[in-house]
């Protein structure tokens, strides 16, 4: 049955292709949602399963010392507590997204391709879900990778968007190439060093029948894992935008607003996430690889939000949120409770698609992202700003709002940590702040969008609500963001986050354990708030005094720290320069030799030529030098060759 | 002595002979026109040819053998002067080919040439001198025999009397061909000092033994150099362009094809039984004790340089050249190279593998230069570039010609092809420093292929250029040629054609061919052992 | 019998071919290129008596035999020369080699 | 048994011969004979009961073999010998592809019709022989027939500076064939090989001595390795292929490029195990180099050929390595990279020569934002790229994971190098992309349409196979893996 | 030193000088006088080395036959017969290549005994015997050698009707 789905969302692409086709694409996602529901469903009301079914793509036998217990490489699905999750959150959001997308989308060109590309995106995304294997994984991960750098691009013929999608693919695929690596690494550690224990016979695949592999079970080369983590954390980094693979996310919004909120929000960019967690379910890190993961997410949380408090564009600013988050997820996973990052996921990918589903609205309505031509918008925008608002208090972990259960989750759960792994403080502290950041960029966005008598810049189209098409969607969002959270207290959820957890021989944490800390960074979101309101609130426009000692600050913030430029340096100059002077070699240097050898023979013709000179006492003199020639070769030359080889 | 026994197996020999006299005779007798006296010779050439093939004992011939079959490479058979070998009888069929090529392609010269007599009777006395250097088993009667090609080339060189060019031609040819006959004597009587006999299968048997090393390497150094005029081996070549330029074109293809390889003959019958000899008596070891040198490596080094040095001049010089002579002239040189490979190497695969590229270069040089000829005479002037879009404008010349020049540049499924595989897969076979042989003879061959290939360019890819050439017969377009089939007549066209059909048969399947070459190759080898 | 140094006989040949030699390289009219030539073969038929002379037996016979071939040889061989010559001369004019250069390169 | 190899050969040399003489009606004659070809090769892949074991043939693990008699000497002893294992399969299969793509790309072609195809045709017999050769002379004499065709094509149908490329291919390939045919004789005389057949030097190279091992693999590495192309003897390669005209840049990097890489294969690699052995660092090192090479090279070109023509030596390079790993794993992904590439780089050699006649030049930097104008070539642009970047779901992924996974199992962490190359092959493929596709339209001449039908049809044949193969290499897999190669379980 | 040994000194340097001159002189006549004296220098080392029958035809055919026929050629070919040559001079290179080629020649001396040998006499009814018998073929090759040179000569100085 699910593979019949993927089926289905493989060839909808090809439907598209008759009509206008949005409308058929929505009816696909939603029949795709319907079985995403109706899987999660399952999982849910009987947690901890595990169905598998695979078919083989190729095999080699077993053979010593190659491969000792065979190689296979296989395509098979596997529905389990955190896949069941995934899902839900890939259908649900693709389905709200794609109907969103009908208005939305309205007055583009090449509309079909948009919605092809969309639609291959999902169900690549599904692919990549439910794959039983690390290889069938990394098929789809590629694919989504692919789909992502076409619909960065949509807008191809404006440079900025190609140049992004290029820069997206490019730097995902460093994390890609880690991601490989990682993969072989294991590999190597289970297929041929480890035991006959399948895993690798079976082709990296992540179930044992119905039972997960645990990497404890298997052992292996320590060092080898270190590093095949690291892999893996490299390959998350590159497409959950960490640190410092984040360059490409921000620049990602070059993309139409929904795939920002479908692909660059809720489903691709965790999928970095999903891969960190099932690594770490399936596989097993090694203290070293977590603490690196630790440092990676709790730095990415704060250094990415220090960039979202000073940027005008509204989108950007929500894609260095989504970076901000996936770090606070980073995080949880790499202090080993990959369920409780997962829920993160969960509830982020409903409030952050449904921020920029708002800001989408938003841009949709007055045609521009900058946050500082805006203003009044929710007077004719009230659902709009409504949506954003609930987005913005989800984000910023304000209960009840489904961002707090997560967030506090992880907060929680790191701190529970910190008493054994005392390296984790610094990190942990970070992520603790990046809360109070977190609350002040997006309700500075908020005011500064919302709030006030009207637009700042008078040129604006005058705004209004877009039809129904697209308020659906949002107001199924804003239910998502208030309500998944709370999902928290259903026991099955517990109990599936559970099983999921389990797996990982880590004992879940949920709900507000520790009320202290939950005050805490609830008080943080509310003076993170506070001081939005502050300085923004009611249509004000603070601004740094150009003499301000923080204006460089600023300055450092508005270029992202200069990294975007240091990577352009690398590729455009560094590396370019190089193949120019490889080119340079090979055209005068290589090729160069052998004209010289060309230009040898025609000299040496030409010179050897004039020794046919037509007199024939010359040809005489040729004779008789010959014949000295010879008698040279005979008496002297040839008998010492010949003594030298041992007379023979 | 019993002349019944004699004249059997010399019938081939008796044949030629027969009809220089009787051409001779026409001569006096006033009958000259080309075709009647045409007609003699290759009648001659062709019954002779019959008879060797008769010979070498090919299935449906063999009621025509004039030798028994028990005398062919038998030792005794013979005197100490001449020798039935079988790779005799092979290079006799390939001189008598030539030969036959040659004659039937100039029954197509003008009709009313009055020196046709003394250009067949010519024609038929080289043959018949190459016929007895391939029967020769002594140093005086090879020398001997080789100087009847020689003076009957250097006057055919010179029988169109009445061009400059052509009698240039013959006067350098002349000279170097008499320094270089007194040099071979001379040699030959330093051998003949060293061992007190000119038989070559006696100083075979004696071998190194004669115990004047120096006397005796000397006396091969002069041979070497005496002979190499005759298989045009650099630096000794340097008549051989100008006079294959100089001489009439159906000459010219009688000197490639033919009489040249007399000379290499020559070498593997002078030098085959030192460097076999040394072999056979110490293997492995020297076979000069006492200090001395070992004969045969110092012979193979000496003619391995010898080898190389020619294929890569030869090439190296025909790349520039702009006359279609001249660049076959050298083209010609550089495959003397290779044939002395065969020698150079001395082993009996080696020596079948040089003589099938002799036996290929018969067809590939003498029919291009038949053709050549041919083509001329419509009026088509001696630069390469004369024969722009010729290849478009005549399809059959043009293949032809195109066949011709790729099998001397050795692609597969030509005749020369497989000679090149068969001989570098014989140096190959030997091992040892002959490999570098192999490779310097394929890397040349890879340097001839640019100017092949640019005379096909030229036929092919290039369209005739404005200019009128002097008789205007093809490349205006307007006169067409007088002679029949396809305007070579019918010899010329019979010959190209025979040609052809042999590149392109023995390239394709050239088992019975080599097979033959190869025994015959093996019992020489034995003999001299 | 007389007694006769071998030694004496390979100076004087050796110095014969290199005379010839000399001339055959230096001279330029015909003629004189047939005189060096003749000159240098008069030196390899030295070769075959002396060396007759000292083989003794059948093979002594051999060398002298060739010896004999050779002088009617070489003379045939002047006589091709000199046809060469006279029909170079009818028609050049001259028979210095060195003006005879029209094939060449 | 019908001797389906011989009627394959026989029915590409009828084709061949009857397209020379058919005039302006050759493409029907071409066409009808690749579409022949192909239902044969077809029918071989039936017949191919090869996994997993090898039906009791002439020549053993081989299949459909035939041996005849060619010239028998005392110490030559040639046979016409051919037959097929896995290997030679995938590339014959890839022969026939490319064949019948390319008739179809250049169903256009008015220059010379006749001789065009023919030399297409002949191109594609040479290669099939040598994929099914058994016998080295006869492998020889396919080898060589390549050269000369694909010699003509360039040099008359070729662009501006044909005769300097057509030249400068020939001489390279030619003097490379030379060394390889000594290393070949010197292998079947040194080993004492009873003839020149397949079956019978594998029965006695394998035995040799590891010096004269090695210096055999070397020169038959050499010989092969210049039509790899290998750094640094690769500079023929952009030039010819730059030169040459579409039809020829296809057949030359999907097919020619391949015939070094099977005669590695076949004659060098399953012959001198111990050859291969010691030699093994200076292939490395010379596949990191090709590798690195040909992959920065194409960060600068301009030319859209010479990009794709220095790609293919990078992922020669690849394929260089996988081979000197000396590992089954290895070899598959050798074989899979090879196929992969070969339809791969025919492919963009089409949209290369599609994007010239469209817009009269291949200059990158001067043509751009042509989606727009001739969206499906950019698609075709697209599919091409990416598959040739390593998409998942096209076919040059799992080949080239294999490659890598192999690459990890022999070198560890070398593997850096090509891995951290495949950024840099993603690099210049999506700058071509973003400065030829996207952005806004400039230097697009008035006339500019969509490519012909022809063109569209041959290059959808390849994205066809590229897209079939990518989602289900284990058709080629599992025929590759029947084949009796060393390191292979049972053999 | 024996008088024969004495003889053959004084014929040898003789017959170096006379080779030189005949090449040296200016004079085409003098030239064909010094070859002449060179050619009957060498009939009586022959005779000197009890080859009577060669020191005969020695006299015969080359002092005799071969130099009037140089004569001849040079009559034929010139239009006053006491024309002198222009001089050449002697190159360096012809010299030097003459002389190493007399020095490689000269070093087989050291393989030969530096004094003394026995000549042996032969009765010339032997080497008739020998000329004709055994080695009858060289003469039948020298026959055909003749044959052609007559043939190809008459014909190449004929004046051709043409």
């Amino acid at each position: 049955m699910v593979l019949s789905f993927a089926v289905v969302g493989l060839a909808g692409p090809r439907l598209k292709r008759l009509e206008y086709g949005g409308w058929v694409a929505v009816g696909f996602a939603g029949a795709a949602l319907v079985v995403g529901a109706l899987i999660a469903a399952g999982e849910m009301l009987n947690p901890g399963q595990y169905t598998n079914a695979q078919y083989t793509w190729f095999q080699l036998p077993a053979a010593p010392g190659v491969f000792p217990h065979g190689f296979e490489l296989v395509a098979g699905t596997l529905v389990d507590p955190i896949s069941a999750l995934m899902l839900l959150v890939v259908t649900v959001v693709g389905f709200v997204v794609m109907l969103y997308s009908i208005d939305y989308m309205h007055h583009d060109r090449g509309l079909a391709r948009y919605y092809a590309e969309l639609s291959l995106f999902l169900a690549a995304m599904t692919g990549l879900v439910i794959a039983n294997n690390l290889f069938e994984f990394f098929v789809f991960w590629e694919l989504v990778g692919v789909c992502s750098y076409f619909l960065i691009g949509f807008y191809y013929e404006k440079p900025s968007a190609s140049s992004a999608a290029k820069e997206a693919f490019l730097v995902t695929r460093v994390g890609d190439v880690m991601f490989l690596l990682g993969i072989f690494l294991y590999f190597y550690n289970y297929a041929v060093l480890g035991p006959a224990n399948g895993w690798a016979a079976n082709g990296f695949v992540f179930v044992n029948g119905n039972q997960p592999f645990l990497a404890g079970v298997m052992g292996g080369n320590s060092t080898l894992l270190t590093v095949a983590g690291i892999m893996i954390l490299g390959g998350a980094a590159g497409k959950s935008a960490q640190f410092p693979l984040h360059v490409w996310l921000p620049d990602a919004m070059e993309g139409p607003t929904t795939v920002s909120a479908l692909i660059h929000a809720a489903t691709m960019v965790a999928a970095g996430v999903y891969l960190l967690a099932v690594t770490s379910l399936f596989l097993g890190f090694t203290a070293t690889d977590q603490l690196l993961i630790v440092a990676v997410g709790g730095f990415t949380t704060f250094f990415a939000a220090t960039m979202a408090v000073v940027h005008p564009d509204i989108k950007r600013v929500i894609a260095y949120s989504t970076i901000s988050q996936l770090g606070y997820m980073v995080l949880a996973i790499g202090a080993g409770f990959a369920m409780v990052g997962l829920f993160h996921l969960f509830t982020h990918a409903f409030f952050k698609a449904l921020l920029f589903l708002a800001a989408g609205s938003v841009i949709h309505a007055v045609g521009t992202q900058d946050l500082f031509k805006m203003g009044g918008l929710r007077k004719p925008m009230r659902l709009t700003a409504a949506a954003f608002a609930i987005g913005g208090l989800a984000l910023s972990g304000i209960p009840p709002f489904a961002g707090f259960w997560s967030k506090d989750d992880i907060l929680a759960a790191v701190y529970s940590q910190l008493g054994s792994h005392p390296a984790y403080w610094p990190f942990f502290l970070l992520a603790f702040a990046a809360v109070f950041l977190t609350a002040y960029y997006i309700f500075r966005a908020w005011f500064l969008a919302f709030s006030g008598d009207g637009p700042r810049d008078p040129t604006l189209a005058p705004a209004h609500e877009g039809s129904w098409v697209m308020q659906v969607p949002l107001i199924v969002l804003s239910a998502l963001a208030v309500g998944s959270g709370l999902l928290i207290f259903w026991p099955n959820f517990q109990t599936l986050l559970l099983s999921g957890a389990g797996a990982a021989g880590i004992p879940p944490v949920y709900g507000p354990t520790d009320l202290l800390l939950s005050g805490a960074s609830v008080a943080l979101g509310v003076a993170g708030i506070g001081l939005a309101w502050t300085l923004w609130g009611n249509g004000k426009v603070y601004a740094l005094s150009e003499t301000s000692v923080a204006q460089p600050i600023r300055r450092l913030l508005l270029n992202r720290y200069y990294f975007k430029v240091g990577y352009d340096w690398i590729g455009a100059r560094g590396v370019y320069s190089v193949a120019r002077a490889a080119d340079f070699v090979d055209q005068f240097v290589i090729d160069g030799t052998v004209h010289g050898f060309e230009r040898m023979f025609a000299a040496l013709s030409e010179r050897l030529r004039r020794i046919q000179s037509g007199f024939v006492s010359d040809y005489a003199a040729y004779v008789v030098a010959g014949l000295i020639a010879v008698f040279v070769l005979l008496l002297l030359v040839a008998p010492y060759l010949v003594s030298m080889a041992g007379g023979g | 002595m019993d002349l019944s026994s004699f004249a059997g197996p010399f019938l081939p020999e008796i044949l030629l002979l027969a009809g220089t006299l009787l051409v001779f005779l026409f001569d006096v007798l006033g009958v000259r026109t080309t075709e009647r006296v045409g007609a003699v010779a290759v009648g001659a050439t062709a019954l002779a040819l019959l008879f060797v093939v008769a010979d070498l004992g090919f299935a449906p011939l063999t009621f025509l053998r004039t030798i028994p079959a028990g005398q062919l490479d038998a030792a005794a058979s013979g005197t100490p002067l001449y020798a039935f070998t079988s790779l005799g009888l092979v290079f006799q069929a390939i001189f008598l080919l030539a030969t036959l090529l040659v004659s039937l392609a100039s029954l197509s010269r003008p009709s009313r040439d009055r020196g046709a007599p003394i250009f067949f009777g010519l024609l038929q006395l080289a043959a018949l001198g190459m016929l007895l250097v391939a029967l020769a088993s002594d140093l005086i009667f090879l020398l001997l025999a080789i100087e009847v090609t020689s003076i009957a080339t250097y006057l055919l060189v010179a029988y169109t009397r009445h061009d400059s060019r052509s009698l240039e031609a013959a006067m350098k040819m002349y000279i170097i061909g008499a320094l270089s006959t007194t040099l071979s004597f001379f040699g030959a009587s330093l051998l003949y000092g060293a061992y007190q006999t000119t038989s070559l299968l006696a100083i075979a048997r004696d071998g190194g033994a004669a115990g004047f090393p120096v006397l005796v390497l000397l006396g091969y150094g002069f041979l070497i150099v005496g002979l190499a005029f005759k298989a045009t081996l650099v630096p000794f070549h340097a008549w051989a362009v100008d006079a294959y330029d100089g001489a009439p074109t159906d000459v010219t293809a009688f000197l490639a094809g033919g009489s040249k390889k007399v000379g290499l003959f020559a070498f593997f019958l002078i030098f085959l039984a030192p460097i076999l000899f040394v072999r056979a008596a110490a293997p492995g070891g020297s076979p000069f004790t006492s200090g001395a040198v070992a004969l045969g490596p110092v012979l193979q080094i000496t003619l391995s340089v010898l080898a190389v040095g020619t294929m890569t001049l030869g090439n190296v010089l025909a790349l520039l050249q702009k006359e279609m002579k001249r660049m076959l002239a050298y083209s010609s040189i550089s495959q003397a190279g290779y044939m002395l490979i065969g020698i150079a190497v001395g082993t009996a695969p080696a020596l079948a593998g040089a003589t099938l590229q002799i036996f290929a270069h018969v067809f590939m040089k003498t029919g291009a230069f038949l053709l050549v000829a041919g083509v001329t005479a419509w009026g088509v002037g001696p630069l390469i570039d004369d024969w722009k879009g010729l290849g478009t404008r005549r399809p059959f010349v043009g293949v032809a010609f195109a066949l011709m020049l790729l099998s001397l540049a050795g692609v597969p499924l030509t005749v020369g092809f497989v000679s090149k595989f068969v001989l570098f897969s014989a140096a190959v076979q030997a091992q040892g420093y002959f490999v570098w042989l192999a490779v310097a003879g394929l890397l040349n061959s890879a340097l001839s292929v640019f100017y092949y290939a640019r005379v096909l360019r030229v036929m092919y890819f290039e369209e005739p250029a404005a200019r009128a050439t002097p008789t205007g017969a093809v490349a205006g377009g307007s006169e067409p040629p007088v002679l029949p089939a396809g305007g070579l007549g019918y010899g010329r066209a019979t010959a190209i054609l025979l040609a052809v059909v042999l590149i392109v048969a023995v390239g394709v399947y050239p088992q019975p061919v080599l097979g033959a070459i190869q025994a015959a190759a093996t019992h020489f080898v034995n003999l001299g052992a | 019998m007389t007694d006769l140094a071998l030694v004496g006989f390979v100076t004087l040949s050796a110095a014969l071919l290199a005379i010839g030699l000399f001339g055959i390289l230096t001279r330029r009219n015909f003629i004189l290129l047939l005189i060096a030539i003749e000159i240098a073969m008069n030196a390899a038929i030295l070769n075959f008596v002396y060396f007759a002379a000292y083989a003794g037996g059948t093979a002594g016979l051999t060398g002298q035999a060739i010896a004999v071939v050779l002088v009617g040889f070489a003379a045939t061989e002047v006589a091709v020369g000199l046809a060469i010559v006279l029909a170079l001369n009818r028609l050049k004019g001259t028979i210095n080699v060195a003006q005879a250069t029209e094939l060449k390169l | 048994m019908l001797p389906l190899l011989s009627l394959t050969l026989a029915t590409l040399l009828v084709g061949t011969l009857g397209t020379f003489f058919a005039g302006a009606r050759a493409r029907w004659v071409a066409l009808a004979t690749s579409i022949l070809f192909l239902l044969e090769v077809a029918l071989l892949f039936l017949n191919y009961s090869g996994w997993p074991g090898y039906n009791g043939s002439l020549v053993p693990g081989f299949s459909e073999s035939e041996s005849y008699a060619w010239i028998h000497l005392s110490w030559l002893q040639i046979n016409y010998t051919v037959g097929v294992d896995g290997i030679s399969l995938v590339f014959v299969l890839l022969t026939a592809i490319l064949q019948i793509a390319t008739v179809v790309y250049s169903w256009g072609e008015t220059r010379r019709p006749g001789a065009y195809f023919g030399l297409v045709l002949l191109t594609c017999l040479g290669s099939f022989g040598v994929f099914v050769a058994l016998d080295i002379l006869l492998f020889f004499l396919f080898w060589e027939a390549v050269l000369v065709p694909m010699f003509f094509l360039i040099g008359h149908w070729g662009g501006p500076h044909r005769r300097y490329a057509a030249l400068k291919f020939f001489v390279y390939t030619h003097v490379a064939s030379i060394v390889m045919l000594v290393g070949l004789l010197a292998l079947v005389f040194y080993s004492g090989a009873t003839s020149f057949d397949f079956a019978a030097v594998y029965a006695s190279a394998r035995s040799l001595a590891a010096v004269p091992q090695t210096f055999l693999f070397l020169a038959l590495f050499f010989g092969f390795g210049v039509k790899f192309p290998i750094v640094p003897f690769h500079t023929w390669l952009p030039d010819a292929h730059v030169e040459a005209p579409t039809g020829g840049s296809v057949l030359l990097a999907g097919l020619l490029l391949k015939l070094g890489g099977y005669g590695l294969i076949r004659w060098a690699v399953e012959l001198l195990p111990s050859g291969l052995h010691t030699t093994q660092p200076l292939l490395f090192f010379i596949a990191f180099l090709s590798i690195v090479w040909g992959s920065v090279l194409s960060l600068s070109q301009r030319d859209l050929k010479r990009l794709v023509a220095y790609s293919s030596i990078n992922h020669m390079g690849i394929v260089l390595l996988a081979i000197a790993l000396d590992s089954s794993l290895g070899l598959i992904a050798a074989v899979l990279l090879m196929f992969a590439h070969g339809i791969v780089s025919g492919l963009l050699f089409m949209t290369s020569g599609s994007v010239h006649h469209t817009f009269g030049t291949r200059d990158i930097p001067s043509v751009g934002g042509i989606t727009p104008t001739t969206p499906a070539l950019s698609t075709m642009i697209m599919a091409g790229s990416l598959a040739s970047l390593g998409l998942p779901a096209l076919i040059s992924f799992p080949a080239e994971f294999t490659a890598l996974l192999a690459t990890w199992n022999g070198l560890h962490y070398w593997v850096f190098v090509p891995l951290g190359i495949l950024v840099v092959t993603a690099a210049f493929y999506l700058w071509m992309m973003q400065r030829l596709l996207f952005g806004p339209p400039k230097g697009i001449p008035r006339e500019a349409h969509d490519v012909p039908w022809y063109e569209g049809a041959g290059m959808g044949i390849l994205v066809l196979f590229t897209i079939l193969f990518g989602i289900l290499p284990g058709l080629l897999v599992n025929v590759i893996v029947s084949s009796p190669i060393r390191g292979w379980p049972g053999t | 030193m024996t008088l024969a040994e004495l003889a053959f000194v004084a014929l040898a340097l003789v017959a170096v000088a006379t080779a030189i001159l005949s090449l040296l002189v200016r004079e085409l006549v003098h030239t064909i006088l010094w070859i002449a004296v060179f050619f009957v220098d060498l009939s009586a080392i022959y005779f000197l080395l009890d080859a009577p029958f060669l020191g005969v035809l020695q006299l015969g055919v080359y002092a005799g036959a071969v130099t009037v026929l140089l004569l001849f050629g040079i009559m034929v070919t010139r239009k006053r017969i006491f024309s002198r040559e222009a001089a050449t001079g002697i190159g360096a290179v012809p010299l030097a290549l003459a002389v190493v080629t007399f020095i490689f020649v000269i070093s087989v001396i050291g393989e030969f005994p530096q004094s003394g040998g026995t000549i042996h006499a032969y009765a010339p009814a032997d080497l008739s015997q020998n000329l004709f018998n055994v080695n009858g073929p060289w003469l039948l090759l020298l026959g055909l050698i003749m044959l052609g040179a007559v043939g190809g000569a008459i014909y190449l100085v004929r004046e051709g009707r043409e």
